[in-house]
């Protein structure tokens, strides 16, 4: 109804440039001319790194079914949400993700291996976050689109045209933070992409739980614009996300852009899918697989010869081969770093506490021997989803 | 009697009190068709409908301050918040709204609301997922708090909580969720909310625990045991009110306490014990009170965290060092 | 901007029934229906209560002056918002106000000598929300309409017609709690009504601060129909809560009401407004006075009789004198009454303390003489405004 | 030497603060053109422009949350909450984000943010604006928690605080904020902000106070002293971390402990100030620790407040009482 007050006249399409089907691309009236400058050459790259994301995904499931991953959340599916828009960011940019951006984390530069040790419960993080401009995860669902606003409001004080993007799911955008944020970006001004993955689910709740209304249309409510896009389309990601970036860059704000995607596997590997939804609606989404979309693509361009599709293969498997490596002999970290990194300045409470450590345990090895493990819970204890 | 694993008496004693009074309701993240992340609520919305169990938008804050407004037209709602870690979006509307509305409204609005936390460490989890944010709410008033540490009690409090006009905060300790006891299905608790109970008689010294340190109370008691020494261990069970009574009976016997929790130390729920006690039995305490917990830094990452966790040893650690005070 | 994405097409301007400058009542195509049974009795009568209503504010605005009461919110300028609302509701609706809707409460049935109980001291409440349906002042800013919300869930699940309705200003639009409430309530089609009181002003914000987009804006990112209304007619605003009422009974779930209105006087008895407003702003608002603008449609129809005008200044005078009455003789609590009501089942710890304080004491009566008083804040302590 | 209230102090000290590091930012709700509703900010906006102090929309959480990413990106932001009661919004960004970035990052991250809430009683307000909620921080590990309770110490250590590369929870004890006292503007602070103070020296029994409850209990000193006895005064200052140390020397001395503040006993401060005093002092105290201390009850309405607060008479029979213990 509209009535004395908003008309919303409807969302257009999702924005969408790869076919389905292959064959040219779909022109856009606004957004065809964000990606002109992308040829053969790009278009590779991008789906060598689809097939990278992938596999970091599958040799990171593999490893925590072989018992080297605490947990591990996949991201396949949403290759291509995730490369679209890591690759319309520039280096200087900074980028606030959730727990799932490992492709993303992967374009900002971080060594896959780094990627891991959080999984593996080496570290709360991975990574130093300003040497690639990325956050490391934030787990609290909600928690980092407010700091990315307050980023931002950082880079307008510096009168940098810099950026600052977030990232998170369908289930966030129903904390009461991610609110704030908008509102927040709008009041300030600040330079901001609210990049918004909706694949559909968080863990078992269907998006339908959150909204009644595409998730896109909540920015309008906050004077924020937004965009809807094929998020299993990467080049259209990779336009839309180029063409917010450039609003932010030009002082014209926050933009909200809403991925539309699917989660293809489990939550996390602790996650039972088969309780929540029909392997139907999978297979239907498996149809618009990302990798497959660009191929398509790239088979009707002649690109797809097998040199290219063996050296893409190629590096995935090495990729994965070092990733493994890496991760199995990750340096677990020493007892007492507890207390390390707790504050900055000198405590006298933690140093207490470290001093009846060590007189306690003596100074151990990074990676000492388990001790009370009979004190930790029954193996079974993972089996609950996370 | 029926051998069930800690999460599934709370499992029936959900089903018994959704059975019993058609006013209680679960409700939060996942607790539907998933039937909760360890399936603590598994079924139950098979059974007694979508109106009744309920899965709600992915927010704390609106879980608790919907299930308010359910409770203030009449409604008993059971929220389930998903881990420790993430109870604290809805801090505000559990510390300034459910705990004081019934002292605001000068007693005319009764809040009977359960919130569910499966809480505390040892599960080799990601941050935010093994925290022991207990101290937090017992230290607000208005509030219940308690802890269960084995199946009986979790099936026999999850009822008493749900059943008392009063916001209780029910804390899980998850990492006990598969630890099995029988359960007589049909009994009746045979202590009240409030109260703590004597797990393990004993002479020597007594041990204060709750909830995943419970288990870990009475192993060091046995150990103990076999090297002649007599703990009396206590299950705190309620965190606010304590049940100093309880506590102070056994110290007057052993002399000397030890408590244990996995929160930090630093004002965490051994402080008000070590507190109130060493004011209580000043004459009568042989040696200063010790407490045995978390450290005071965030919950380390899991390949670490049994270092941080308080453990057998560390237990035995303190009894030593309590005997050894003459 | 509008491309591939939501488009807002603009918001109608704010509905508006009664004509400013007297004259015949402005048509609608959609409200005029809801308030087709208004005759010359019932604007006579919503006459009465704006008057009243504004002699509740000055008298507890006195008393506050003369040290009767700590703190006042007046209400001054908002009165029509909130007695065209109040008077759109059913007896078994329930209200859920923020600590301003000192007419609501009246409309409700409240005793106004129970209103001023909280803003002396003498209680947090007042009165019993079960007695009027309204729940006493929230003082937290947002923390009641997830309450609504939660209320109107179990009003569906009652299968009842009932309503809820909740009321707040511009400022609290930006606490995440908000948010929530609004996504709640999309999603559960619970029967809510959300009474938005935008007074230009959060203390000394601007509602600038808050949002740069008709706050109105908002509800449709949550897929909510809303609705601005002229905040100073208490027509329109009667009409719009109706319709908004209506929705809500017939199954059609939650609507928003953006009442654009202003807060004439400070925020709060210690509040200084001409640290951040000017005169001339606020002289602009007096010319839209909500009283006058009823007033000159009652003179239009000649109803505005010297008989009437004496009648509704006898009433509102008695009224004060016995607000007045009632307030200087408020018995104060007992001392032991802290230990009351905090929990509603027996708690140990409550009654060792009570029986310390009663040991300390001994049983004080009610009201008894201050103690300690050297240890409160100097006077001036309440000279910052709250 | 200047003659200023403590809430105009603060002010000088934020003055002094923006004028010396061009990184420091005042933000929160009416920090601007009112100057915050108790003038702490007062005409700082005019003197430093819309970029470094500034209002914000009205949003607790989204206050820090915003605070912390401006940290990230190098600055040193300054948030006021406007009253104690209205922080909970906000307890999520600080609790598992503010806290736990640098630990998070393995020390990559500082987050120097400092976050000033006026709190406590007397100033016979409506509920939510007489809170002392700083035991929920001092239990965080992550956060430094302070509070002033003089001028000369609100000038130094909202210095201190904002140059401290931890965040810093900073509170002002607001019935308080018209006192007066003379404050070197050019001084430098001669204790860390870690440091407490002996306020009045004594030798018969130690009185550990913070913020609000200082001048209550220097003033139950000096009455006791008119009685003979002798009573040393603490002002504790840091409150995570708590200086142990200077309380345990004062002790050693004086063999008796009372402490005092508005926040609940149970729980509060006074819990782990008197847990961890027993078990240091626990051949040196003559009586046990007494806490003298708000009730586990909401705070209530203003009329009776005063029979809420603990006040120079409680402390002194707190003081008779621990005296009384031979
Ligand atoms: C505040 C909070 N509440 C609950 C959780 C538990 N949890 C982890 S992920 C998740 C679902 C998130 O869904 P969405 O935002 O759509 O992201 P996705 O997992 O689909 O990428 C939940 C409920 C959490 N991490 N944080
Ligand atoms: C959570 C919270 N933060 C801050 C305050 C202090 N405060 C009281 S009223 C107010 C402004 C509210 O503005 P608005 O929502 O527009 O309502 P109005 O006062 O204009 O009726 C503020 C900031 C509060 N009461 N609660
Ligand atoms: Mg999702
Ligand atoms: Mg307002």
């Amino acid at each position: 109804m509209s009535i004395a007050s908003i008309e919303i006249t409807g969302h257009a399409e999702a924005v969408a440039l790869l076919p389905t089907t292959g064959g040219d691309l779909i022109p856009h009236p606004i957004f065809s001319t964000y990606v002109s400058d992308v040829g053969d050459i790009e278009l590779v790259q991008m789906y060598t790194d689809l097939v990278v994301a992938r596999r970091i995904d599958t040799e990171a499931t593999a490893l925590q079914r072989q018992g080297e991953l605490g947990l591990w959340a996949p991201m396949q599916g949403q290759e291509a949400a995730q490369v679209g828009s890591a690759r319309a960011l520039r280096a200087s940019d900074f980028v606030f993700g959730s727990y799932r951006e490992h492709a993303v984390a992967y374009l900002r530069g971080v060594d896959p291996t780094m990627i891991l040790k959080l999984w593996r419960g080496s570290t709360h993080s991975g990574w130093n976050p300003y040497e690639v401009n990325m956050t490391t995860p934030a787990i609290v669902v909600g928690s980092q689109m407010l700091q990315a606003v307050g980023y931002g409001m950082g880079i307008l004080r510096d009168r940098s045209d810099d950026i600052a993007i977030t990232y998170f799911g369908d289930g966030a955008t129903s904390q009461g933070d991610f609110s704030e944020a908008l509102g927040f970006a709008a009041s300030f001004a600040a330079p901001v992409v609210f990049f918004c993955q909706n694949n559909q689910f968080a863990i078992s709740a269907s998006v339908a739980v959150q909204t009644t209304v595409p998730i896109v249309q909540r920015a309008a409510g906050f004077g924020i614009e937004g965009v809807q896009v094929d998020g299993n389309d990467v080049l259209a990601v990779l336009a839309v996300t180029r063409y917010a970036a450039e609003r932010a860059r030009n002082g014209d704000g926050p933009t909200f852009i809403e991925a539309v995607t699917y989660r293809m596997g489990p939550h996390t590997t602790s996650d039972d899918p088969t309780r929540y939804r029909d392997a139907e609606e999978v297979a239907r989404w498996k149809e618009r697989d990302p990798i497959d979309r660009l191929l398509r693509t790239l088979e009707h361009r002649g690109l797809a010869t097998p040199q290219m599709l063996a050296d893409t293969e190629a590096t995935a498997r090495d990729f994965a081969a070092s990733l493994r490596a890496g991760c199995i002999g990750t340096v677990e970290p020493a007892p007492e770093s507890i207390f390390q990194n707790v504050y900055a300045e000198p405590h006298s409470l933690i140093d207490e506490e470290r001093a009846e450590f060590v007189a306690y345990h003596g100074i151990l090895e990074p990676g000492s021997p388990e001790i009370g493990s009979r004190e930790i819970g029954s193996p079974e204890t993972t089996a609950g989803a996370r | 009697m029926t051998t069930l694993s800690l999460a599934k008496a709370i499992n029936a004693g959900l089903r018994r009190s959704l059975g019993s009074d058609d006013r209680v309701m679960l409700m939060g993240e996942d607790v539907g068709a998933l039937g909760g992340v360890f399936r603590v609520t598994d079924k139950l919305q098979a059974e007694f409908g979508r109106e009744r169990v309920f899965d709600t938008p992915l927010a704390e804050s609106g879980i608790i301050g919907t299930a308010i407004g359910l409770a203030m037209r009449g409604y008993r709602p059971v929220c389930e918040i998903q881990f420790d870690g993430f109870i604290y979006p809805a801090f505000d509307q559990i510390v300034s709204q459910l705990a004081k509305i019934h002292k605001r409204t000068d007693g005319a609005v009764t809040v009977p609301l359960t919130i569910r936390v499966p809480y505390g460490g040892g599960i080799g989890a990601v941050e935010h997922h093994s925290e022991s944010p207990e101290a937090y709410f017992a230290h607000t008033a208005g509030l219940r708090v308690v802890s269960c540490s084995s199946a009986v009690d979790a099936y026999g409090m999850i009822q008493q909580a749900i059943a008392s006009d009063d916001p209780v905060m029910f804390f899980e300790p998850k990492r006990r969720y598969w630890d099995k006891q029988d359960v007589d299905l049909d009994g009746i608790p045979t202590l009240g909310l409030d109260d703590a109970r004597v797990v393990t008689e004993g002479t020597d010294l007594t041990v204060v625990a709750y909830g995943p340190m419970v288990a870990t109370a009475v192993a060091a008691a046995r150990e103990a045991a076999t090297e002649g020494t007599s703990v009396e261990v206590i299950d705190l069970r309620s965190l606010s009110p304590i049940d100093f009574d309880t506590i102070e009976r056994s110290v007057a016997k052993t002399g000397r306490l030890v408590v244990v929790h996995e929160a930090p130390v630093f004002l965490g729920l051994g402080a008000e014990i070590a507190a109130r006690i060493s004011e209580r039995c000043f004459w009568m305490l042989e040696s200063p009170v010790i407490r045995v917990g978390g450290y005071s830094t965030p919950y380390p990452p899991s390949k670490v965290e049994q270092y941080y966790l308080p453990d057998i040893d560390r237990v035995l650690d303190a009894i030593d060092r309590s005997l050894a005070v003459q």
